[in-house]
């Protein structure tokens, strides 16, 4: 299969939902002349035009506020968030009113609209320019969370995200972008469902869960692992909501042990969920405490060191799983 | 002019929302109602006047104080009382209340409870219409003090800058719950603040129903011929309180007799009593008509059934997963 | 002891603190002329003057962000939020500049501010009225949460917030304010140490951990698993950040079983935090998966059936803790 | 007007943000500084000009372009290049990074990097000076891009209605990111937005260190007399790219051409060798004075030591708790 980055994923699943649909249209910061700050939209300006790729004031709360608003017009409107960081601008017009919405006004109306959003850390960003804050957005119910880990997955995913009739927040990871991976031709359509997680890498002795970047070092954790004789399960959610419950618990109760790992705090990140789900419903099951692996609880660190220090590594994977494994 | 048959429909929906309102004052203090529930006795003439210089298939936008403009647009009185009531018969099934009415087939896209939050929404509607080039116009109601919210002018700009057919409608009553407009607000006359944007602001007179439809008919023509938004500042005053909760201590009593004075309605009533356009007897009886409709509308509530446990996770999404709560 | 309101222990704290330092002073939404929309600003405006009791426009992050300026200037500014509602809508100075300004600026300032706001449900006021959205402040550092259930805990927590000499998200629970208990007279100084749980009632047989209302609920609870012959322990954390893990830990050492009560969604409240820290830390000790009572993942709805379905109630304590133990 | 030995103390300031900035773009090429780093080359005289108007009290708020003001309002060159190293040494100990300066010794409250979020803070600054009633002022520097964001808005009204001595100073470059201020913003002339607020909006060269610094003292005479708020629009231009990442191919050739011949430095220089306020041998000589503080800065941030790990958990709270992580 042809190699190709995640960015340029991301572009080809846009470009093929905005051929195929009239409705669909993107809208954010520096998007369109300038080809988006992660070149996640190049190009597409010049195949579709201003009135489809819209270049916007630097105001969040606006963008999203009225991507909502097209979105009740008719229209199936993909805004972009420069970066993850800038949601927290526009929270209350994604968690308050896209996802409140549909539900409070008794199912009149469907909205639409998938917000793009690069997040992440691990570039020396920074405090305020490095967040996986995904957990919140798992936590308010009414959207959806994608969060893919591969350009295959990203193109399959944002598809079905455009193509989805209710509201979507797809989050990128900054350094994914420039990852390359195996994606079908144009030619063949790549849809993937919402809620069907996938076994990155299969395994016996322990579940390592991860998404977005993570994934990639569950697989170097993995590798580590194997030398030491231990069969890890790389699992991936791909989406958090919906999220593949029934496959995870399945995985588990083969492996009997669990690690989670993501980049946001550990305190309340997503791996919370999952920790607590699964002694609810695995707790004969379990031979150990399922471990999490994230974020330090503070705020990102500039200084390479305290930011290494900070942000979970393969290593910490590795050295999570070793613990309940031997 | 507004023609007769015009006046008596505007007359006719003013009325209504006062009495039905004075009626859900009644049942919040039976308990029928609950929650947050905000009264717009005092105000109708501003959505009247209005929407009525809409057409049917221009878009509505509102805050939490929406019962009046969910009417006029054509809402069901007796979905807006059972929703009120918590009824699956309501016009949001029961889900929303008092400040959640929306009717999408009356193109009302609700109320919303964060003050503010509703004008970058309206916009992109506004957008929807430039987008498909059609000629759909939008309306956009909120008070003033919404106008200090950042994301008002995170929309005004958007609006501007991309010359969408947005009318933005300040019900200026002079209050944000109990703060006075002059301690909160840079400018209080609030259609100076189109200043901030270079597009026209206009003053209306919002307790004088006949200059709001005609004032607001004139900007509709010019919006919907591609003028770009607009901003209109109607002034007017809130007879109750803020909410049921709130006894309003903080106004002056010969404030409020002023303008008890302007009360839209009987104001109306004298004008076309006046010009002959209506009769004492055809008045009389349109009060005898809206207290059975009122009474219907409450019938029709208390009547409803609640929505069934097995709603609770209903109308999150459109799609279901097996992995959704009770999916 | 004398029984005063929740709401008054409120205005008898912010008084006190006042009176007692010249920099402490108060901004809100209607907290000054109209008294506060749940009167827990009553008198102060009169007391105080309109310097220290401020009424301003209904910009919340603007609030949060003059309080935070403020507070840089040297003063000690209590914001409120005249619900946890609009911190939604300040979420960006709430958790970006708020709690991250000490950490990112190397420690030079301090940052005495606490912002007061009043949340939860229960009272119909529907899906944008109703959060109870701690969770996402204990997922981001950098903030103290402090969540009382008693005017005992309000007034010796909220004294001890203000001269805090960091950020404090002061959480207050509407149905609360009109709730009697005991509190020493004014001429007792009343100051709880943050970081300090309280048993509200011992119990060997389970530990139901509530906080704000629910703790109420909790009591409740207890009552009737008494009934049933389970001896419930109510433990109320108090102060969600910091969190007196060691005292959990003790409690469920000895309970063996556990019980988390919350008004926020289920899905990543607090609660999923504290059940995974359960079984990291007592594995080996839990009899029984840790149980997690919270709202239906929805947008609260309107219609009170449907209000009272999606909220956790003391019922839906007691048949959990039943489950676990028996 | 200014005095010689001023003009040269603000030449001097001007040269040492050029050239230790286009040494900071060195080591940012060479992986030294990591993360966003945006330079202020060629705007130069915007900070110099608006900071040497206020006096060594008054409070300074910033964006994340934050390496200009931070020198001129006395940050030490040395700890900047440290913190853009990573190094404890760092005025703020490595934790921050370039967009995150600051300076509690100089009343430099820091870059912020989310667009917009410092108006309300440099508000609250503004507030303690009234509520201590000493005579403060404070300067807030921000984008053009930024007055679209809503909590600008609900700054300038907070300051307009209290009354507070808060000068925004809009550094008005054309430019947020790649986008053109003329698609992004109702008013381009930013100072025009004053208009929404009725405060006074000033419009000056900001390539001109001297007509900024004497407009700017006029405004700061004017804020600190009780005149409230001001905003300050200073048309300049970043020579470099948005950031360190951005190569700027948005802009058009002749554009740059034209604002590079504005550039404040040599001119400056002109008008001080043609008044004979400063002789060429000295401006040769203050080159290599601010070549080697610019060297010693580059070693003494290279020689600086990391932060240690134990300081991860360091700086979060004055006041720790057994139960905080690493306590
Ligand atoms: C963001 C936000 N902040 C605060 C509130 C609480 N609140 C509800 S209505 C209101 C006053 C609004 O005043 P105005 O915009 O003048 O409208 P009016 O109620 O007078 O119609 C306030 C402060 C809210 N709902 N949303
Ligand atoms: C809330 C927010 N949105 C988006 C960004 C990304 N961003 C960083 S700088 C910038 C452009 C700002 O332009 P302007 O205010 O004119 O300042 P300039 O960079 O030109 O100095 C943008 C969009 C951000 N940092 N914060
Ligand atoms: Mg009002
Ligand atoms: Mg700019």
């Amino acid at each position: 299969m042809r190699e190709i980055r995640f960015y340029e994923a991301l572009i080809e699943a846009m470009a093929e939902e905005m051929r195929r649909d009239e409705r669909v249209f993107l809208m954010g910061e520096d998007i369109g002349l300038f080809g988006g700050t992660f070149r996640a939209t190049e190009g597409l300006m010049a195949e579709f035009g201003e009135r489809r790729v819209r270049d916007t004031p630097i105001a969040e709360a606006g963008i999203v506020g009225l991507a909502l608003g097209a979105a009740f017009g008719g229209l199936r409107p993909v805004p972009e968030l420069m970066t993850m960081n800038f949601a927290i601008v526009a929270m209350d017009q994604i968690v308050n009113h896209v996802a409140k919405m549909r539900y409070m006004f008794g199912g009149q109306f469907d909205l639409p609209l998938t917000i793009r959003a690069p997040g992440g850390g691990g570039t020396q960003k920074g405090a305020q320019h490095s967040h996986s804050i995904e957990s919140w957005f798992v936590n308010a119910p009414g959207i959806r969370v994608v969060i893919p880990s591969t350009p295959h997955d990203a193109k399959g995913l944002l598809k079905t995200s455009i193509r989805c009739d209710d509201p979507v927040l797809f989050v990128e990871h900054e350094r994914l972008y420039s990852v390359k991976g195996p994606v079908p031709e144009e030619s063949e359509e790549l849809l993937i469902p919402l809620g069907q997680a996938e076994t990155k890498r299969p395994g016996r002795d322990v579940t390592l869960v991860a998404w977005s970047f993570m994934v990639h070092d569950a697989l170097k954790a993995a590798e580590a692992l194997a030398e030491e004789g231990i069969e890890a399960e790389v699992w991936d959610p791909r989406t958090l909501d919906p999220f593949d419950w029934d496959a995870l618990y399945a995985s588990v109760a083969r492996t009997r042990r669990c690690v989670v790992a993501e980049e946001g705090w550990r305190t309340l990140g997503v791996g919370a969920e999952i920790a607590a789900r699964l002694q609810e419903h695995l707790f004969h099951e379990l031979d150990a405490p399922v471990q999490r692996v994230g974020a330090a609880d503070v705020p990102t660190p500039y200084a390479r060191n305290l930011e290494q220090a900070a942000l979970p590594s393969a290593e910490d994977l590795f050295r999570a799983a070793l613990k309940i494994c031997t | 002019m507004i023609s007769p048959t015009d006046q008596i429909k505007m007359y006719r929906q003013m009325l209504l929302i006062r009495r039905i309102e004075e009626r859900i004052a009644e049942c919040y203090g039976e308990g029928k109602i609950g929650g947050f529930t905000h009264l717009y006795i005092g105000q109708e003439a501003v959505a009247v006047g209005a929407i009525n210089a809409l057409n049917q298939d221009d878009n509505v936008i509102d805050t939490y104080r929406d019962h009046g403009h969910f009417l006029v647009r054509g809402g069901d009185p007796k979905a807006l009382m059972a929703e009120l009531f918590g009824r699956v018969t309501g016009c949001c099934k029961g889900k929303g209340g008092s400040m959640h009415l929306a009717d999408a087939e009356h193109y009302f896209f609700g109320g919303t409870g964060i003050v503010g939050a509703s004008i970058p929404i309206a916009v992109g509607l506004g957008l929807a219409s430039a987008y498909r080039e059609d000629d759909h116009i939008t309306m956009a109601f909120f008070g003033d003090g919404a106008t200090n919210q950042g994301v008002w002018h995170e929309g005004l700009n958007f609006a501007t800058i991309w010359n969408l057919p947005v009318i933005f409608v300040c019900e200026n009553n002079f209050y944000g719950i109990g703060t006075d407009v002059r301690l909160s607000s840079a400018f209080t006359e609030v259609h100076k603040k189109a200043a901030g944007y270079g597009i026209p602001g206009y003053l209306i007179d919002g307790m004088d129903v006949m200059e709001v439809r005609q004032r607001c008919e004139e900007v509709v023509r010019l919006v919907r011929g591609g003028a770009g938004p607009a901003l209109i500042e109607a002034r007017c005053y809130r007879y109750q309180g803020h909410s049921m909760t709130d006894p309003g201590r903080y106004r002056a009593r010969a404030e409020e007799e002023l303008w008890r004075k302007r009360d839209p309605i009987p104001r109306l009533a004298r004008q076309m009593l006046d010009a002959e356009v209506v009769t004492q007897e055809r008045l009389d009886e349109m009060e005898r008509e809206i207290e059975a409709q009122v009474e219907e509308a409450v019938r029709f509530a208390d009547e409803s059934p609640e929505p069934g446990p097995e709603m609770l996770y209903e109308h999150m999404f459109r799609e279901r997963y097996p992995s959704d709560p009770h999916a």
